[in-house]
């Protein structure tokens, strides 16, 4: 047989999984959407913000409520491979790391970006812009990919733990930090009307954050995971 | 498969294996060599290191020194390597949120059998789960879940089988399936190292009996000859 | 336990004198500057603290890179001491920082991004320790800790870049053309007391992670798990 | 302790017990009285419904009609009730991040034992984990798991225990000591009901058997009757 | 024995077990504070407000950070007695549901409170304003005590369904909202230096929210933990 194609098969198969359990009630995608929908409540109550300087505020209040939801998500995607060490039958099986890796990013990745899309339209509404550009789609996905390629990994090391619960957001948001800020600053010049060359190096950076940190994904997966 | 003997006929080699746990040493320096087509049954004290041997062997933990081998591959790493190994261990790896279908499914696609439905489904016949194939894994009692896990560890039909206590929880009729599953993989010249607490009904069938103490593989005997190792025959005796 | 190296021994005596050698340059060889007085000469040890912490972060990733290879106890070890340490100079160039930005800003803190960024770094840092110490076996403890030192150290420097994007009061002096709003020429004397107590900072970070690691070995052997 | 006996010598009384589970009855109406100082193990096929049996009667699960008592009292929520009962269930109830002493001691608090430090070391010299009292439980093995659930079942001398397939992962020794205990136990009067696929090792001691199937006790006889079972009787050879 | 001494004793084995569990490592009270200094940078960061809006945010931001952190000692408060079952052995021994339930709101609050008078120096500090304040201390006792005993009736509420890990937060928040505004306002009264006339009514709803969700708890603690 053809490897590459048994490598990608074997990631669809883990993404497949994934897509199955949250489509058995895991619930995971519902409670992602509340979640980030409760943290923009949540923030204009309790920072008592004013309506002008709201306006401002929605492409940090949105990227604030995606890496708030998508914790959510990645938890309990670790959780659901903790419970009765299904993890380990993955990892006997002859399946490559990296292939478990792809899989756990790409099933992450398209929950969390489900979150967003619906984000979207409802942020158009509450802040009065219309927010479905298509190049703001592309700053998700780029800003998504690269958080939840960072995040898979973190979340392998901190199912290790004794910690395992509590300590994923901790370890995350501080190294996540410049992924937020780049996808943060692109998405202000976006909703400003500016013109591509303002955030082009945004862009790039995001772009780079997808490479690096799939590229640490695939380096230290397998070490991560070795008990 | 690529389980041929090399020059040898050995199938599972361990040798000189240290595993510490804070610096108290669990497995000590141990040796065993088990050929193709043993059924060797593992027995010791609670907490004397079967489990942590099995997962060695599996590939699920890191020795701290020696080596191991399986076949003729000694690395986990290459994928041909682990899909020789069957193991079954004291969590079933099943998904609660899944069916015993879709649970299956799951592992067959992993291994990339072909025509998995049909395998899944006999599977999920043979260890009597039919009826409740549907159900998701987390409303299983105990020993449903255990059958499932036989199931899933024999699924891609392993070469080499570890079994960490398989009765636990089987009622009579499972008990008896797995009996006879486990003779007639012996008969297809599988190898099975399987640990038990209280192997009596294996005893009639399996070949060998290794006996685990501080650390290291203290008896390693066929079974016919056990009544010349005294006191791994009490041993067995009173644990009967 | 070994024992004490000749070279530490050497290091001791030299940091010994040459750090209160730095401080008597400081104080009394290089110029007051003309605009913020005296208390500019926190600057000396303040961007000497910051090199010597940022330095031996990336100390700890090389280590931890070099851990994931040899799997030798020892060079976790290095890399859990260069964490210790330059989270205690990162301290160290905040405090400083702090006491300088009270004269000049009349205030001990703003919300400016690289005060922030830096406070955030330390933040990852000291995630690192409680990742440790809620593994259960030595090695996991450095298998996983090597993953994030080298994970993290990746993404701190991202972090400076990124807001070196923004607008920000903390005057940038080293970068070439770089003026904030506070910034300063820096006199010939000036620049060699700079040079000056880098380097002895630097000596001294050697020397503290050299003791630490010797402490950690220590330790270890206490518990029985050296070698 | 209450455990008086009222008019009767009743112990354990379960009238006419329902249990659904998605509206699949899993007991359906179940009867069955158990005198004080009864040993009697429960025998059935997985997924038949002993464990939930077992749970209703610890007051862990809300049967969804009949009635229980235990003793003479009906209602769990008095804690008098309560404490008459020791429960070893598939879970082993201990926190993972304290070790056996902490463990213990804990419960020994919550059922305000006096001389709680000198029952909880009793207690973990009896079940052999005097090694690894410090241990964090954690890194305990399945059977040293189990040794340490059995200790905690017993701990307040509990005066009906309901075991559930307490013999898992056990080794000779502990399977011994378990053994001992329950004799001892028997002859001091407890009331104990007893869920296990292979009771051979304890037809020897027991007073009675119980078979549940389909939702109810298909047969309940005293040991020494079972001959006069041949349903039972062959259910019980076969699965020894 | 006198019943009510029983009582209390029972509620503080409970308590007892959970700081025992805590010292032995679970890292909660780090985690949390951590945690909660992680959101007050991150927010300033992401929502780069300018800083004199952000000295009028520190009430804010105190509240928003506490109530994150102290969902995560929820959680972690929850999964400790989900693993191996161990709340059924609490429920099966011989104590009051409802002294269960004030174990646990004890444990919960004893440890959000430690990570707020941390956070008080600290915030202090940052927002360059005593906060060290009895009434403010007064306020956070009030406050995280109502809103740790709502959040363990729902922790006990959320451990039941198959979403256990991650459902918390999201009947939390919105449950919790009331409590956190009337925090949130009394915090920021305290701060101006207002008068207590000024802010009693606010004081006087977070007692209420105490003596509700208390009640709430007793009537329902048992309801929720019967299987
Ligand atoms: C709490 C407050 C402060 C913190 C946390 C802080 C932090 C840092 C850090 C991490 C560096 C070295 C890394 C880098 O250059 O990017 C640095 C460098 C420097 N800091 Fe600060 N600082 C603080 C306050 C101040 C103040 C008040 C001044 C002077 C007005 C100042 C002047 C400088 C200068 C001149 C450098 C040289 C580095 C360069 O030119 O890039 N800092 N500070
Ligand atoms: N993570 C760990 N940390 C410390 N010690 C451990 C750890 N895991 C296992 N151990 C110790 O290693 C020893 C062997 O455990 P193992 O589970 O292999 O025993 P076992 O022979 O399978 O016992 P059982 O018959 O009870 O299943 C035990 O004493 C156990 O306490
Ligand atoms: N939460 C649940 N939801 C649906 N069905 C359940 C649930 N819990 C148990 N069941 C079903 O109830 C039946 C009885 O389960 P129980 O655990 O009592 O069996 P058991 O006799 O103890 O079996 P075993 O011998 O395997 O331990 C099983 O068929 C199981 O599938
Ligand atoms: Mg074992
Ligand atoms: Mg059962």
């Amino acid at each position: 047989m053809n490897p590459f194609r048994d490598y990608l098969s074997a990631v669809w198969n883990i993404l497949r999984k994934d897509l199955q359990v949250e489509w058995r009630g895991r619930q995971g995608v519902p409670v992602m959407l509340v979640f980030s929908l409760l943290v923009v409540f949540l923030f204009n109550f309790a920072l008592q913000l004013s309506p002008d300087l709201q306006a401002g505020l929605a492409a940090g209040l949105l990227w604030v409520s995606l890496a708030f939801a998508s914790t959510l998500g990645l938890n309990r995607s670790v959780s659901l491979e903790q419970e009765n060490k299904a993890m380990d039958g993955m990892l006997m099986a002859p399946v490559d790391r990296s292939a478990i890796y792809f899989g756990k990013v790409l099933s992450n990745f398209s929950f969390t970006f489900l979150v967003g899309l619906v984000l979207l339209p409802v942020f158009s509404l509450f802040y009065q812009q219309n927010m479905f550009k298509p190049m703001l789609v592309l700053v998700m996905v780029l800003g998504l990919g690269a958080y939840t390629s960072l995040g898979t990994l973190l979340a392998a090391l901190s199912i290790q733990t004794r910690t395992r619960d509590v300590l994923l957001p901790v370890l995350l948001y501080p190294l996540a930090l410049p992924i937020l800020i780049a996808a943060v600053e692109s998405s202000r010049s976006i909703l400003a009307g500016q013109p591509i060359a303002d955030y082009q190096s945004w862009m790039t950076f995001l772009l780079a954050g997808n490479i690096l940190f799939t590229a640490a994904g695939l380096m230290f997966f397998e070490t991560i995971l070795e008990e | 498969m690529s389980a041929q003997p090399s020059d040898t006929n050995r199938q599972i080699v361990v040798n000189d294996l240290v595993k510490k746990y804070h610096a108290r040493s669990v497995l000590n320096h141990l040796f065993i060599t088990m050929d193709k087509g043993a059924l060797c049954i593992l027995v010791g004290d609670n907490g004397v290191g079967k489990t942590t041997l099995l997962r060695i062997l599996a590939g699920l933990v890191r020795p701290d020194s020696g080596e191991i081998a399986i076949g003729n591959s000694s690395s986990s790493r290459e994928p041909q390597h682990r899909r020789m190994i069957g193991y079954l261990g004291h969590h079933s790896m099943l998904y609660q949120d899944l069916n015993a279908i879709e649970n299956l499914t799951h592992y067959a696609r992993l291994y990339q059998l072909t025509q998995a439905e049909k395998i899944v489904s006999e599977s999920i016949q043979s260890v009597d789960l039919k009826n409740s194939q549907y159900q998701m894994v987390r409303t299983y009692s105990r020993g449903m879940q255990q059958r499932l896990s036989v199931a899933r560890s024999l699924l891609h039909d392993p070469e080499v089988l570890l079994l960490d206590e398989p009765y636990t929880g089987l009622d009579k009729q499972g008990a008896q399936f797995l009996d006879m599953r486990l003779q007639s993989l012996h008969r297809q010249g599988k190898t099975i190292f399987l640990a038990a607490h209280r192997p009596h009904r294996l005893l009639s069938f399996a070949s060998h009996v290794a006996w685990l103490k501080d650390g290291a593989i203290a008896e390693y005997s066929p079974v016919q000859d056990i009544p010349g190792h005294p006191d791994l025959a009490a041993y067995l005796q009173e644990s009967a | 336990m070994t024992k004490k190296p000749k070279l530490l021994s050497l290091l001791d005596i030299l940091c010994l004198i040459l750090v209160p050698g730095a401080l008597v340059l400081i104080l009394f060889f290089t110029p007051i500057e003309r605009v913020m007085g005296p208390v500019q000469k926190v600057f000396y040890f303040h961007v000497s603290a910051a090199w010597a912490g940022m330095l031996s972060f990336l100390i700890a990733a090389v280590a931890g890179g070099v851990y994931l290879s040899t799997r030798k106890q020892k060079w976790d070890w290095l890399s859990l001491s260069s964490i210790e340490v330059g989270l205690v100079f990162g301290l160290i160039a905040i405090l400083s920082g702090m006491i300088w930005a009270q004269p000049i800003w009349n205030t001990w803190w703003v919300w400016d991004p690289r005060l922030t960024t830096t406070a955030i770094m330390e933040l990852i840092y000291l995630a690192y320790f409680i990742l440790r110490s809620s593994l259960n076996t030595p090695e996991s403890r450095a298998r996983l800790g090597a993953v994030y030192a080298i994970v993290s150290a990746a993404t701190v420097p991202l972090t400076f870049f990124s807001i070196r994007l923004f607008r920000t009061i903390h005057p940038v002096v080293i970068a070439a053309g770089g003026s904030g709003e506070s910034a300063f020429n820096m006199t010939p004397r000036m620049l060699l007391a700079f040079f000056v107590s880098l380097f002895v900072f630097t000596l001294l970070l050697i020397d503290l992670v050299w003791h630490r690691s010797r402490l950690a070995r220590l330790q270890a052997v206490n518990r029985g798990e050296g070698v």
